[in-house]
């Protein structure tokens, strides 16, 4: 248990390491785009008074390194500062946003991956019959449509044509959890479409490479059904490789789903970044993508901690 | 012609014992899947078993003993079909039966014990939930009741701490114990029969003998038939009441065990009983201290100098000469030669080549002191890149050290087949896969003596190798150094080898020379403690060696 | 005072304001923009409805969106701006230049000095009771060294304001500008109330239709009527949702289930197949927005007039307009003035494609074939920026020029290629007048000037036609501009796009004004439901 | 070649399709300029033409064929995404190896970097990057290489850390090799299998990659005809039930679900699981 409890730590120190060169990367790119906040915002409107008015206002008539170091040690104090554009204080504009993106994830995750184990195990177990083979070409049908293309063709079916559900997920925090669950599922089925088949395939690949070695053998000598041999004894010992395509996944629910929170009107923190960044505003773009890289070393590090745990062999030492 | 005569025999046998008959195999004939497709790997073989008897099935790898072991199951590998033969275990005809017939038997009726305990164990469960999983799941016993019979035979096995030792998992117990677990794992449901498939053979010596025993005794206690599968003779004779020989997928003969071992019929299994003894010219004495290495004070470690492995080790090595190295697992024999190669940095201690300190890294070794020592690996399979054809495994050392190129470089490639006995035309364009062990060994070499060295290390080279074919790697290895005057550093746990192939001989033990001593004086009395355990433990063909070992050890701890 | 003569005055002033007058009221010296043409069916003149709740489904809005009205820069921006706060002055669906806040104004002779006389009684959603110093300090925000306001160059000419008492302010200009006040209809310029020196944005506080009740940028916002709105007749509805719906395919979606009532921008490809859809309709109107290909007249081959005449008849404007606008537009004439505006020069012969004159006019530059690029973005143009492009350069590569289309980055394309690369995309939302029109895009050295177009005799007449009171000759000042423009000026201007809604039946209003989309960005104090 | 041909045979239906799928696709890659009835960006007529024998499929929104389009999208949407994933492979599947062979501090900077380089979302970054270096072609399959070879990086580094520790690779390094031969010549060859399954699905991410960024205003050039970008430039249409989209669409899937067959052959033939 020490040594998992040391690998966190150390893994959470690279983390802190890794959030810092992605922040400088950010902020440096951010400025190398053409133009800035003010340009962006005053757009075709822009004169080079006002901009250079509206630069002064905002600081960006500093140097970038003065800025960096400012916004850094704001940042380590845990200050995540202000929206350049509007002055919303990005803590606030953030976690209702971060929050919004949790939800949906976490929504299509739990549809997403206990679908996805179950079928990558009916499909190792009914392997090369006509179960596994629907089972591909569906999954992989799904995941070759655009997601902007999954989500309209579910729109079309499940909303347009039959009004089973809305097509935008229009939420807030006062709509009890029923209703808030019940507008934002087609976003949630479309999440699940796009991540369940790399999950399932990864399943069922990993327990179909299991399946050839002695102790399953042992399992069926044993008398045991395809059924048990697959969940019992090819399953435990596969789980790594699926806990980290698990993981792999889950971070993408959480980081890439901006092209969904678009077609479905949904305002999460994708949608949050995108904007930022073509507006230049890089508090809010710093903010954003550090939140989203602190989920994807987190997830991660939650995933080598579960393929330890997985393993006997590295949980419990000699 | 024999094959008929023992049909008819066979035949008889099983009128006269219809009532205790448990398993009848006629006819059977298994096809698996190969490169080419479909071939027939097993040509039609009968088996009887009584109840309560205990056959011994016994040939070299290819012979299709396992296969049939795993159709008296009713069972056939992947890439494997039962393809022809009647197969009756207790009256069910398990080539019709159903699966679900057949799985309510397996485990139940009929067990298995598998040749590597480790990998056929569940890595992810504890060893007394396995145990419980066919008496429940066959219904046959409580949770409660199962574990208190787990408990139970792991007392009769002899296994340390029974009453615990069923919780931990699998990784955390030595080999010996995990067989020991797998056996008592078979007995769950107490079978009718039970089919071990070369229980011991990746077992020291030493460990060996108590696995034996323990399945002996077991088997013996709950009458339980059983199908004893190995390559070594003198094994099974400790075992069987009965020995069947196959060869290419068919039997070459059965009888008794006694008969078998005084007076085999075939040639082929006569040729099996020699190959028992090898006996080796011996070799002219070299110059007293010609020492082509040695290794000083070396002591050495793993992982950042935590676990240290080798502590001081001093061996000297005559040139032109064959030292062996043996110990048990575990003993540092191996990481011997690594820390020689280099490939381990040694960190304390000198390496003298020719009298000259070599650099303990390799990298900091220049390129002809790595071509004058050479090292063949045990494993053929992964010490070859698959990807590459014999050719070009043997040509790279032309060209990388010596500069041969273009047709130079591939007439020397086929010399050195031909001097490892392979024909060059067929092999030189080969793919390692497309080899047998024995010949991936010779590649091997071939592949060490391109380089023209003056030593090779040869690590634990016919350990993963049938009799026969280690046998022909030893006579060439013996017939090279001859000629070539080549030193050879020999690492082995088998004994035999030590004795048919060594001039000198280091006995290592938990990382230190027991005694360097020279051969013929080493396998004489009197003996060193541990070397005379060792010797001891080799099996012999005589069916009582076992039990007159065990005798002979119980005396000494008694008077002790 | 006395010295002032009245230039521009409303017929209604003291009178209460009805809707009716409106639509038939006289135009004194009023400058219509034209009457808008609404093709859309059941447009009948029926009463308003009160209550109910408009949902809308947006296009354009953002996250870094700013209550700041220094930064409106979007529909979302602009119809908070005419929903919450009013101007000084507003153009009525006919395109005349009614009071608002102000209730008249006069002006001296050279209409340089005006007098703005302010409605009393007006007062905030916080109750505040509306005053000068309110009006001055919404005007200033966007003055001054320190203003950073996309309307700060249209106040440049402004040299002083003042208070002559709490409801009279008198403003100086540089020059003459006779049509002055109808920069404060401008969504910029809505009056907050004054905090200090400075005005008080941040609280969302004005004299409009509607309270804000919910306010998130770039997501949706939610009003609720003013009950105490001091205009009669007008802010019908109970409750206005405003939703951001940036995906054209979401906004139809969201439309024909019914979960807006009304979108802007519907993809025009589909309107023919949502026309069909029961209780749905689409309305269009001819607006002054149209699409530019400016090219920078200092950079080679374009300081050439010959090759910008050749690129001009290289161009199918009406395959462009049916096949990019899907009928829903009018071709442009190279020049920025629309049928639909007040001195519109109707008597300059419409140019069309001739590959011909094309090759001529390119024979005439010393040019056998021309090499350039185009580049563009989804930002100038709409969802079809890029295959308008395509069409060009289909067409003109029959008359021997061969464009290659150059997709930008929708992000950054007003910073990084406008007004930089030599030959790009470009669109005006149009003004209501001519003058302002071309002294935001045409008059020598201003930074809009997106050709870097200069023409002497142009800009001298663009002065000169400023302070002309004399509508004919200001009229014939104004043909020359455009002819001017159409023949030598550096911009093609292919077509004007009409503004195109889709909405449930439910959703009913007036005439609608063409000076903005979304009646002129002021529906949602003028629509109803039913 | 020959032997592919031969295993081929033996191969089970899916695969044989996928193979049949896949030639087809290369077929109107290579002959896209005679086998479509019209040239890529030729307008013909009006737009929204509907199917008849002049245009197969009908004309698109500017009137262009739409059958001429799909097949000259096989070649700028195959194209790119093959140039792409090439690429990812080269380099993330080269310095994938040399982390592994190398080890130490050559494989912690490495590996370091590719960590950094994941934590951005990849459609942010792609984003950033292209807005700054502008959506040329090249640019996008530099971009979206980059962000995909840190994938194809980690699974080259952990398949070839189990292939390192071989004793033929010891062999080699004993034998004084240098990194190069013993990358390209002693593990190279041997993780080939799982970096091809790799390719099978990585290839098809680039595509649906490119989706996304040409939703978002950032895909390929046009006039060039790609799947993408005409799945996304129909796609309102899909809301009234009209299936233009869908053809573009399935284009891909097929191809995608063709490439995965004949990976999961592979794949199934390397488990050493031989089912029937």
């Amino acid at each position: 248990m020490n040594s998992i409890l040391l690998m966190t730590l150390k893994r959470l120190s690279l983390g802190v390491i890794t959030l810092f060169v992605v922040s400088l990367i950010i902020f440096s790119a951010v400025e190398i785009l053409p133009g800035d906040l003010a340009q962006e915002v005053l757009g075709q409107t822009a004169t080079p008074e006002t901009i250079a008015a509206f630069r002064h206002e905002l600081g960006l008539d500093k140097p970038a390194i003065s800025r960096y170091v400012s916004w850094l040690t704001n940042m380590i104090q845990g200050d995540f500062g202000h929206s350049l554009a509007n002055g919303r204080a990005i803590s606030d504009l953030l976690s209702d946003r971060f929050s919004n993106t949790l939800f949906v994830a976490a929504y299509a995750a739990i549809i997403a991956v206990p679908l996805a184990l179950t079928l990558g195990i009916l499909a190792a177990l009914y392997r090369n019959s006509w179960f596994d083979r629907i089972a591909n070409i569906t999954t992989l049908s799904s995941i070759s449509f655009p997601e902007f293309f999954v989500a309209y063709i579910l729109i079309l079916f499940l909303s347009v044509n039959n009004s089973f559900f809305p097509s935008l997920a229009n939420i807030s925090d006062s709509m009890p959890l029923s209703e808030q669950l019940y507008r934002t599922i087609l976003p949630a089925i479309t999440l699940t479409l796009v991540v369940v088949v790399h999950m399932m395939r990864m399943t069922r690949a990993s327990i179909i490479n299991v399946l050839a070695s002695p102790y399953v053998e042992m399992a069926r000598m044993k008398g045991m059904s395809p059924a048990r041999v697959i969940v019992f004894h090819a399953l435990p010992n596969a789980l790594a490789p699926i806990i980290n395509v698990i993981a792999l996944n889950l971070a993408y629910l959480v980081v890439g789903v901006v092209v969904v929170e678009v077609v479905f009107v949904y305002p999460g923190l994708g949608q949050l970044l995108v904007d930022s960044v073509s507006k230049r505003d890089i508090t809010v773009v710093q903010a954003a993508s550090l939140i989203f890289a602190g989920t994807f070393i987190l997830l991660n590090l939650i995933a080598d901690i579960l393929s330890i745990l997985s393993n006997p062999r590295l949980l419990n030492p000699r | 012609m024999t094959i008929c005569e023992e049909n008819l025999t066979s035949e008889t046998v099983k009128q006269d014992t219809q009532a205790d008959s448990l398993l009848t195999i006629r006819g059977l004939k298994i096809s698996a899947l190969l490169d080419s497709g479909w071939g027939e790997i097993v040509h039609g073989v009968d088996l009887d078993l009584k109840a309560g008897e205990i056959l011994g099935l016994i040939g070299e790898s290819g012979a299709g003993k396992s296969s049939i072991g795993l159709a008296a199951m009713g069972f056939a590998r992947n890439g494997c079909k039962l393809t022809e033969g009647e197969i009756k275990f207790d009256g069910i005809d398990l080539m019709q039966a159903s699966e679900k017939q057949k799985q309510s038997l397996r485990g139940a009726r009929i067990a298995y014990v598998a040749q590597s305990a480790a990998a056929s164990f569940n890595p992810a469960s504890s060893l007394i939930k396995q145990y419980c999983e066919a008496p429940i799941k066959h219904g046959l016993m409580s949770s409660e009741s199962a574990e208190k019979e787990a408990i139970e035979l792991y007392k009769k096995l002899n296994l340390p701490t029974p009453d615990l030792i069923g919780f931990r998992y699998p990784h955390q117990i030595s080999g010996g114990q995990l067989q020991r677990a797998m056996t008592a794992m078979a007995m769950s449901c107490k079978p009718d029969l039970i089919i071990f498939d070369e229980p011991t053979t990746a077992l020291d010596v030493t460990t060996q003998i108590e696995v034996l025993s323990a399945i002996r005794d077991i088997v013996r206690e709950y009458k339980t038939a059983a199908i004893y599968i190995t390559h070594d003779l003198a094994v099974v004779a400790q075992m069987a009441d009965r020995i069947q020989v196959l060869k290419d997928g068919n039997t070459v003969e059965i009888a008794d065990t006694k008969t078998m071992l005084s007076a085999p019929k075939e040639d082929y299994t006569k040729s099996l009983w020699a190959v028992r003894n090898i006996n080796r010219e011996a070799k002219q004495q070299s110059v007293e201290d010609d020492y082509i290495l040695q290794l000083k004070n070396i002591s050495a470690s793993y992982g950042n100098g935590t676990q240290n492995v080798l502590h001081n080790i001093n061996i000297n090595v005559k040139r032109g000469q064959t030292l062996a190295v043996v110990g048990e697992s575990g003993s540092g024999k191996s990481t011997t030669a690594r820390v020689l190669t280099g490939l381990l940095a040694a960190g304390e201690g000198e390496i003298l080549f020719n009298n000259k300190a070599l650099p303990l890294n390799y990298k900091k070794r220049d390129k002809e002191t790595l071509r004058h020592v050479q090292m063949i690996y045990q494993m053929a399979d992964t010490a070859l890149n698959p990807k590459q054809t014999i050719g070009q495994i043997i040509g790279r050392p032309l060209d990388f050290y010596l500069g041969l190129k273009g047709e130079k470089k591939q007439a020397r490639i086929k010399a050195l087949l031909a001097q490892v006995d392979l024909d060059p035309d067929k092999y030189i364009s080969r793919l390692p896969g497309e080899l047998s062990g024995g010949q991936k060994q010779r590649v091997s070499i071939a592949r060490a003596l391109a380089a023209e060295p003056e030593f090779i290390i040869c690590d634990e080279v016919t350990s993963a190798l049938d009799q026969v074919v280690s046998e022909g790697i030893l006579n060439l290895l013996d017939r090279l150094q001859k000629s070539l005057n080549i030193t050879y550093l020999f690492i082995t746990h088998d004994l035999s080898t030590v004795k048919a192939i060594a001039d000198e001989v280091v006995v290592m033990l938990q990382g230190k020379v027991v005694e360097q001593e020279k051969t013929d004086v080493l396998f004489a009395p009197p003996y060193h403690e541990y070397t005379k355990k060792l010797l001891s433990s080799v099996p012999q063909m005589d069916p009582n060696w076992l039990d007159n070992l065990l005798k002979q050890r119980q005396q000494e701890r008694n008077q002790s | 005072m006395n010295k002032t003569k009245t230039l521009n005055h409303a017929n209604t002033l003291n009178k209460p304001i009805d809707r009716r007058r409106f639509l038939s009221g006289s135009l004194a010296t009023g400058a219509a923009i034209g009457a808008s043409s609404m093709m859309s069916t059941n447009l009948m003149a029926m009463p308003a409805k009160k209550g109910g709740t408009l949902r809308v489904g947006f296009t354009q809005g953002a996250t870094s969106d700013s209550t700041d009205p220094a930064t409106f820069n979007n529909d979302f921006m602009f119809t908070y701006a005419y929903g919450v706060f009013n101007n000084l002055t507003e153009i009525a669906p006919d395109g005349s230049l009614i009071p608002e806040l102000a209730l008249k104004w006069d002006a001296t002779p050279d209409a340089k000095m005006w007098i703005f006389e302010l409605r009393q009684g007006v007062s905030f959603h916080d109750g505040k009771e509306l005053d000068a110093n309110d009006v001055i300090a919404s005007i200033n925000h966007h003055r001054g060294e320190q203003s950073k306001s996309s309307a700060k160059p249209l106040l440049a000419d402004i040299t002083s304001i003042k208070a002559l008492d709490k409801y009279t302010i008198t403003i100086e200009l540089a020059g003459g500008n006779a049509d002055f006040p109808f920069i404060f209809s401008q969504y910029n310029l809505v009056i907050h109330p004054a905090k200090g020196e400075s005005i008080d944005f941040t609280s969302m506080n004005g004299t409009g239709a509607y309270k804000v009740k919910q306010f998130e940028p770039g997501v949706r916002a939610l009003y609720q009527r003013n009950e105490n709105y001091w205009k009669e007749d007008r802010a019908h509805l109970d409750e206005i949702e405003i939703i951001l719906i940036s995906d054209p395919a979401a906004r139809l979606n969201a439309l024909t289930t019914g979960e807006v009532d009304l979108i802007d921008r519907p993809d025009l490809k589909t309107l023919h197949l949502l026309k069909r859809r029961k209780g749905l309709r689409v309305e269009q109107t001819t607006g002054t927005k149209h699409y530019t290909l400016p090219m920078l007249s200092d950079v080679a081959p374009y300081k050439d007039n010959n090759v910008r005449q050749a690129l001009k008849y290289a161009i199918d404007r009406q395959e462009m307009v049916d096949k990019i606008l899907k009928g829903y537009g009018t071709v442009g004439n190279d020049h920025p003035i629309a049928p639909s505006m007040r001195f519109f020069n109707n008597e300059l012969k419409q140019r069309e494609y001739d590959a011909d004159k094309s090759r001529f006019y390119l024979k005439k530059a010393g040019l056998k074939k021309l090499d350039i690029q185009l580049n563009l973005a989804e930002s100038a143009w709409g969802n079809d920026t890029v295959n308008g492009g395509v069409l060009f350069s289909e067409t003109s590569a029959k008359a021997g020029i061969n464009i290659e289309v150059v997709r930008e980055p929708n992000d950054g394309y007003w910073s990084n290629v406008w007004l930089k690369k030599p030959f790009c995309a470009s669109y005006w939302g149009g003004r209501p007048t001519a003058d302002w029109m071309f002294t935001t895009a045409y008059a020598d050295g201003v930074s809009w000037n997106e050709s870097r177009w200069s023409h002497e005799k142009f800009n001298q007449l663009l002065v000169a036609a400023r302070s002309e009171l004399n509508q004919e000759r200001r009229r014939e000042m104004y043909f020359d501009m455009q002819r001017l423009v159409h023949d030598e000026g550096s911009t093609i201007i292919p077509m004007f796009g009409n503004y195109v809604l889709a909405m449930n039946d439910k959703v009913q209003h007036g005439q609608t004004a063409s000076n903005w989309n979304l009646d002129g960005l002021r529906f949602m104090e003028r629509w109803w439901i039913s | 070649m020959f032997t592919f041909l031969s295993s081929l045979r033996t191969a089970p239906l899916s695969a044989q399709f996928g193979i049949l799928i896949i030639c087809i696709y290369l077929i109107a890659m290579v002959f896209a300029p005679w086998i479509a009835p019209y040239g890529e960006t030729e307008i013909l007529g009006s737009a929204f033409e509907p199917w008849s024998s002049t245009y197969l499929l009908g004309t698109d929104s500017l009137g262009r064929d739409m059958f001429s389009r799909i097949i000259y999208g096989a070649r700028n949407t195959v194209g790119i995404a093959l140039a792409t994933t090439i690429l990812a492979f080269l380099v993330g599947g080269l310095l994938g190896i040399v982390a592994a062979v190398m080890g130490g501090i050559v494989d912690q900077l490495l590996s370091r970097t590719v960590d950094v380089l994941m934590a951005i979302p990849s459609l942010i970054f792609a984003l950033l990057i292209l807005t700054i270096v502008g959506t040329s072609t090249s640019s996008l399959i530099l971009v979206i290489a980059t962000l995909d070879s840190t994938r194809v990086f980690r699974l080259a580094r952990s398949v070839a850390q189990t292939v390192v520790v071989m004793d033929y690779v010891e062999a080699a390094r004993y034998r004084g090799e240098g990194l190069w031969w013993i990358i390209r010549y002693e593990v190279l060859p041997n993780i080939s299998s799982p970096l091809i399954a790799e390719f099978g699905l990585r290839f098809c991410f680039v595509f649906l990659f490119i989706s996304a960024l040409s939703f978002l205003g950032l895909g390929t050039q046009p006039p060039l005809a790609d799947w993408g970008s005409m799945v996304r430039d129909n796609a309102t249409l899909i809301t009234f039930g009209d299936i233009t989209p869908l053809i573009p669409a399935s284009a891909i899937a097929l191809l995608t679900i063709a490439i995965n067959f004949v990976v999961d052959w592979k794949l199934h033939n390397a488990s050493g699981l031989k089912d029937e």
